[in-house]
């Protein structure tokens, strides 16, 4: 596409945007506006919010919403993977039915693919869906399902034949979370917080019109979701940075906006510290007087070597991506690389706190943040992919090694599980 | 360099017997359950069990001269208790009562005093707890600054934290420095009251909920004198380095406990098909990791062990028991929450019990590196002694 | 704490090609074969190679000046050079006289000094050689002790230590010390002929025999100072700051071609009826090592390439790419050795080749220990600059 | 046994020593009388050279040797390990041939089993006998084998069968190594020693009478070979105390049993730099004044923390043996552990040295000593079993944890192999 064109677009838009743009206006009446007009998903079908655009039509778009601090479309995590889920894979019914609320985030979703026994291993799930004349009926436990107890609809992964072997025995479907057959349990960490949920479906209903892809595709619609979801893996620090700068302005929708954005991050308050906060190791050496220590000065060294390789590490791949390269599967490499991080950060903080690393709460440094670091960090290593799972990715995928030998490929109901 | 005389060190069969018995009592009165129920209470002690101990086990006296009222038993059979406590999480005040303040009293205290004090912790009548750290540095004699006043009997201020059990105690021992002094010289050891005037005590937050903390402050508090003024430093060292053995056992039989976790859970565990602990890259691992758990077990063992034989240094061994405990429990911790996968980081699941133990151990009574240095300390001393 | 600017950072396509062509001459050129053969002679190059490096690709003036007849290039291609050469276990005088001295030379000398030195390192008709360290201790500038008379002209006093390619070069950059001056303060650069007068100089017995060093004796030698007398100091930190960025960028080539070979080798080797490359204990290390590598390569070029940005340090880049590349090279030559099994401890094997540069690169110009300490320090100052 | 016997064989042994021993006679002579008298030996059988004793008993003759300071029969390394697979699966013809000769020290012999293609899997070998005529004609290589340059016989594990499974396939031999057919080659480190050789057999000949054991049985055969090593694993150490204290005696038989002892340990003087040298870590941290450096200090109480507790550990160990604890797999512990001391000794020798690690030879301090270590501590994670195999043994032996998946059952002629 020319410049040309992209000037054009942005100025269509500054254009719609001058003409509509109210920060008085109420939240939901805006977005439905937004969506009726194309310009909050312009990337999107035009039959469905959108105007088709290309990524670098839609980015200047975004810059013009940016430039007048526009407030768009809802964009928190699980909603926008169920809304690309759908629109890859869903019937023109259930768009029809989802995509709008989607959009004005009057529906809040989660994402129902976790179970106790199929962590690594997710296709593993043993959920079962099994048809019960027009309606499917679903048995089975979740697990890690971050927002559960407020989302309304469900992405639902669960097995529909077990002769098939593994991948292709499981079908995805849209669960409504508001019926009796659905119970959502907080699931408290060994860090005091509770982000994540168990949901136990008991004789739980699904319509037969909320199938999403083939029967027994369920593998392959669970990928466009997964993959959407590694794209956003990064997505967190931008909206926490936007909360932070929004909170100076003034409208009665940036109010209603910064109520969402922080019930959304409410689960991820933990995060910095499981990160093993790494920004507060040399203030801490010198406001304790560690500093002078020289076997903290050793520590506190091989951290913040450690930890800005890293960050050139990742710099390094970007410039890559710029260059044209596609994202592979080096992203395991800073998965692992953050994980040595916060283990190490964890024993320079443990080290820097002394017998202050024994306590907790208002009694421990910092307010609390030092205990919170030593609690959090060990699920660095496991969230989002285990140390071992990425080594496993690295050495196969990035570096052509062997694959594991199998020993799940047979018919599912021979499969040796949990 | 090779300090090891060659005496072979085992367990006789009387304390492998005993070893056994107190696995099965703790197995029955101290299951996770209760630890969980206890560890939310004030005091974390199990009255019932607390008595069982002193009564059927004489726990309580263990390590206490018969005379007092004690079974007269020495470092390895508290070594063997400590671990099997360190197993089971046992949560009431045992280290701080039955080892570390009775064992101060032993070596500090007067006839009379002794004769007072002693039967009654042995009994459990009595809990005693010792307070000496008044920093956050790993060097607990170096941060005593608790000053003494000598007009008109002894009277105490200062600030004493981590205090372990420390609100659970009828009895405190509270080290003191004469103005001026560093190190191990111009301390003193008193006893003060729980109910003493002056005296104020908070529960500090801990994260091992399972051990509890005490901060003391005293303001002008009356005290009573254990043994001679200003001469404490180095019997308390003695009785710092025996705690730390004592400690050591414990830790080193958390660590196992967490072993066998992580060989059960990887054993009944499937994914992708295949138990996980077919993984060779996970057998590897628990492999290093029993390593580990060897040799901080015999170093903590052999620590004990050689508690009073001449030939032996007790600082280099109880440095190097700690040292290697810390770093073993730490480890076998994080490999348990690791080879767990998400349960693993769940307060439903025992494991993050074991390594907020494991993790507070760490740095109870010094932090790994400051063992380490004054291992070499000691050893370049000692190098220096024989020139 | 992140310095980084958002710049990406990223090899240009010419610098891409420069590194292709420089693999493809370092495999025809330098091949093992001929390593092993050059390092067991005296000055362990051939001297065909060195005059192509200069004809054909101009390497030896690479950072020198144009006006001075070199290619007036950065540490960018600097760190290129290095990599490549690193890889390929190139071993004439390249370091110390194409980067150490000509950087000496150009950051201190006078323009005259500058115009009839330069040019001939360019061609390579002129090999020299920078002097500082006069003991084994990791800080070079602190152990400068040699003495300078200055009556009748500049004559030095002392003794050089590790001096790479001394008994090669042509002209050595001698760094001596105004009596009772202390770290930067009082250091001048001198300039000293190979044949000069009271000057003796004997091949060191080195591990790594690819990188010949000597211990060099100065008595009463006369030397031409560069630049100002006494203030040679912070000048000599930077030359000696830019010379670890290069040997990092040096050292991360020679790790990343050892982690090739283990996945050339584990990929025939067979034991149990397997490729040993499909154990998944030996995947999850090689995925380890592989990160390691990578993220030495980056602190190494970033440290290149960030040389002269202004909001950047060079000390603090330079010791983290020095500090993380020693670790990772050693890492590296060692589980070569491991997962080749005996046959990789072998002389007829190359690694050692590789091992032992690593080994030697690791304590050359500093350890990593002291440079993790350096790091602290300078970026503790910086912090209190901001205050 | 009553303690009643233990000492009338004792007042035996004395008496015939003190009528016979004499510290001018021949070494060899000697021997032979110490071999006819059954003496030498006395927990071998009558026939052979022995008194059929037991344990308990042959150990109460051995304290009469050292008491009386006697020399006893030739003990190096695999002239035992040929003695003990001799007398439990040779035949009579090859005990009345080989016996005597290993006694006496006449003859000396190696151990051909480690092949360049079969290192940790010793039972892959390929080198392989085939039958012509009544003789076997050998050709293959083996490597790795400690003073083949000298030695008079050869312990062969040689494939036979192609078609059985890999440890079916094997035979035993005695291979005569002064013979056109078999070439000795020095196999040079990269610490510059050349403990062990490479063997070339081409068209060797194997007397049809000098198979051990049945055909096919060779891996049966071999693992008597293996047990009595690994028996004998810190048998080194002993064997160069005693050389130091046999320095000061006078007599002939003495210095000849000293030069065979210092011929014997050749090999094996880099040994001790290989294990890392711990006793001098300390000591170089004092001399060099890097006792100061808190660095050195930590990492030096690495070292001895963990060197002691490996000590303690075999202390402990040995004391389960001596309550009557049987030797089980264990020993790969104490194998690992002794390859983390060597590896952290390196890093705490480099760390003291500073720039003086780049030295070698008579520059590098203490005479080449720190250099020696510095080149030769990568060894002791290869040596005697790698460390993968010991954790392997470990996790599958002593932990229980499940085998690896084996590819190499089939007929050996299908097995992958290099």
């Amino acid at each position: 596409m020319s410049s040309a064109t992209l000037i054009e677009i942005a100025e269509q838009a500054r254009d719609w945007l001058h003409e509509n743009w109210d920060p008085e206006l109420d939240l939901v009446v805006w977005r439905n506006l937004l969506a009726d007009s194309g310009w909050g998903v312009p990337d999107w079908p035009r039959e469905w919010f959108g105007k088709e655009l290309s990524t670098a039509e839609s980015s200047v778009v975004e810059q013009e919403f940016v430039a007048l601090d526009v407030v768009g479309v809802a964009k928190t995590g699980i909603r926008m993977l169920a809304a690309a889920t759908l629109l890859e894979h869903g019937t023109d019914e259930q768009k029809g039915q989802f995509l709008r609320g989607i959009l004005t985030g009057e529906e809040s979703w989660c994402q129902l693919f976790s179970e106790p026994g199929s962590g690594s291993d997710l296709a593993g799930a043993i959920t079962r869906a099994d048809k019960d004349g027009d309606c499917w009926v679903v048995n089975g436990q979740k697990v890690w399902t971050t927002s559960a107890h407020h989302a309304d609809w469900g992405l639902l992964l669960a097995r529909t034949d077990w002769d098939e072997p593994k991948h292709r025995g499981l079908t995805y479907f849209v669960i409504n979370m508001h019926q009796p057959g659905v119970r959502v349990l907080p699931l408290r960490q060994m860090n005091h917080h509770a982000s994540f949920n168990e949901v136990f479906m008991t004789d739980a209903h699904v319509e037969t019109a909320h199938q999403v892809g083939a029967l027994g595709a369920g593998w392959q619609v669970a990928l466009t979701t997964l993959a959407h979801e590694r794209r956003r893996a990064d997505g967190l620090r931008p909206l926490a940075v936007a909360a932070d700068a929004k909170a100076r302005r003034k409208g009665r929708i940036y109010e209603q906006e910064q109520h969402e954005t922080e019930s959304v991050m409410e689960p991820y308050k933990w995060y910095p510290q499981r990160a093993g906060r790494v920004d507060l190791a040399l203030p801490r050496a010198i406001e304790t007087g560690k500093i002078t220590d020289p076997v903290v000065v050793q520590e506190l060294a091989k951290l913040i070597i450690l930890a800005r390789s890293s960050q050139w590490t990742a710099k390094r791949a970007r410039a890559g991506l710029a260059a044209g390269r596609k994202q592979g599967p080096e992203g395991s490499l800073g998965k692992l690389a953050a994980s040595n991080v916060a283990k190490l950060a964890a024993r320079v903080h443990t080290l820097i706190a002394g017998a202050d690393a024994m306590l907790e709460g208002t009694d421990s440094p910092r307010q609390g943040v030092i205990s919170e670091i030593l609690m959090s960090t060990p699920a660095v290593s496991i969230a989002g992919g285990t140390d071992e799972i990425q080594r496993n990715i690295i050495a196969e995928r990035v570096l052509g090694m062997p694959k594991e030998s199998r020993s799940d490929t047979g018919p599912f109901r021979d499969v040796k599980r949990n | 360099m090779n300090t090891v005389n060659d005496m072979l060190f085992h367990f006789t069969d009387e304390q492998q017997q005993f070893r056994d018995s107190l696995r099965r009592f703790f197995k029955d009165t101290s299951p996770v359950t209760s630890v969980r129920d206890l560890m939310e209470t004030e005091n974390a002690c199990d009255m019932e069990v607390w008595r069982r101990l002193s009564d059927e086990l004489g726990l309580l006296g263990l390590i206490i001269p018969e005379q007092y009222g004690g079974s007269g038993f020495g470092m390895m059979e508290m070594g063997i208790a400590m671990e099997e406590m360190g197993r089971a999480l046992y949560c009431g005040p045992y280290f701080s009562s039955a080892m570390m303040a009775a064992k101060a009293i032993e070596l500090m205290a007067s006839e009379e005093q002794k004769t007072g004090w002693l039967p009654d912790i042995a009994t459990g009548k009595l809990i005693a707890a010792l307070a000496v750290a008044e920093s956050s540095e790993s060097d607990l004699i170096d941060s005593v600054q608790t000053a003494v006043s000598t007009a008109g009997g002894y009277h105490l201020t200062g600030r004493k934290k981590y205090v372990v059990s420390g609100c659970q105690a009828d009895l405190l021992l509270v080290v003191a420095r004469q103005p001026g002094t560093t190190g191990l010289a111009g301390l003193s050891l008193f006893a003060v009251s729980h109910d003493a005037q002056g005296l104020s005590k908070r529960s500090l937050s801990v994260m091992d909920r399972t051990r509890k903390q005490a901060e003391i402050e005293l303001d002008k508090t009356p005290a009573v004198l254990l043994g001679h003024y200003g001469e404490a430093g180095v019997k308390l060292q003695q009785v710092l380095d025996l705690s730390a053995i004592a400690l050591a056992n414990e830790m080193v039989g958390g660590a196992e406990k967490l072993l066998e976790d992580i060989l059960n859970y990887t054993q009944v565990r499937v994914q992708f098909g295949r138990t996980i602990g077919s993984f060779q890259a996970i057998k590897h691992r628990c492999a290093d990791l029993l390593l580990a758990v060897e040799l901080a077990k015999s170093a903590a063992y052999f620590a004990a062990e050689s508690v009073g034989r001449e030939t032996e240094n007790l600082a280099v061994n109880a440095s190097i028991a700690k040292a290697e405990a810390s770093e073993t429990y730490l480890l076998a911790a994080l490999e348990t929450i690791q080879l767990h996968g998400g349960i693993g980081f769940t307060w439903e699941n025992d494991t993050h019990l074991w390594f907020k133990r494991a993790k507070s151990s760490e740095v109870l009574l010094g932090d790994p590196s400051w063992h380490r240095k004054r291992l070499i300390d000691e050893l370049v001393r000692a190098s220096g002694d024989q020139v």
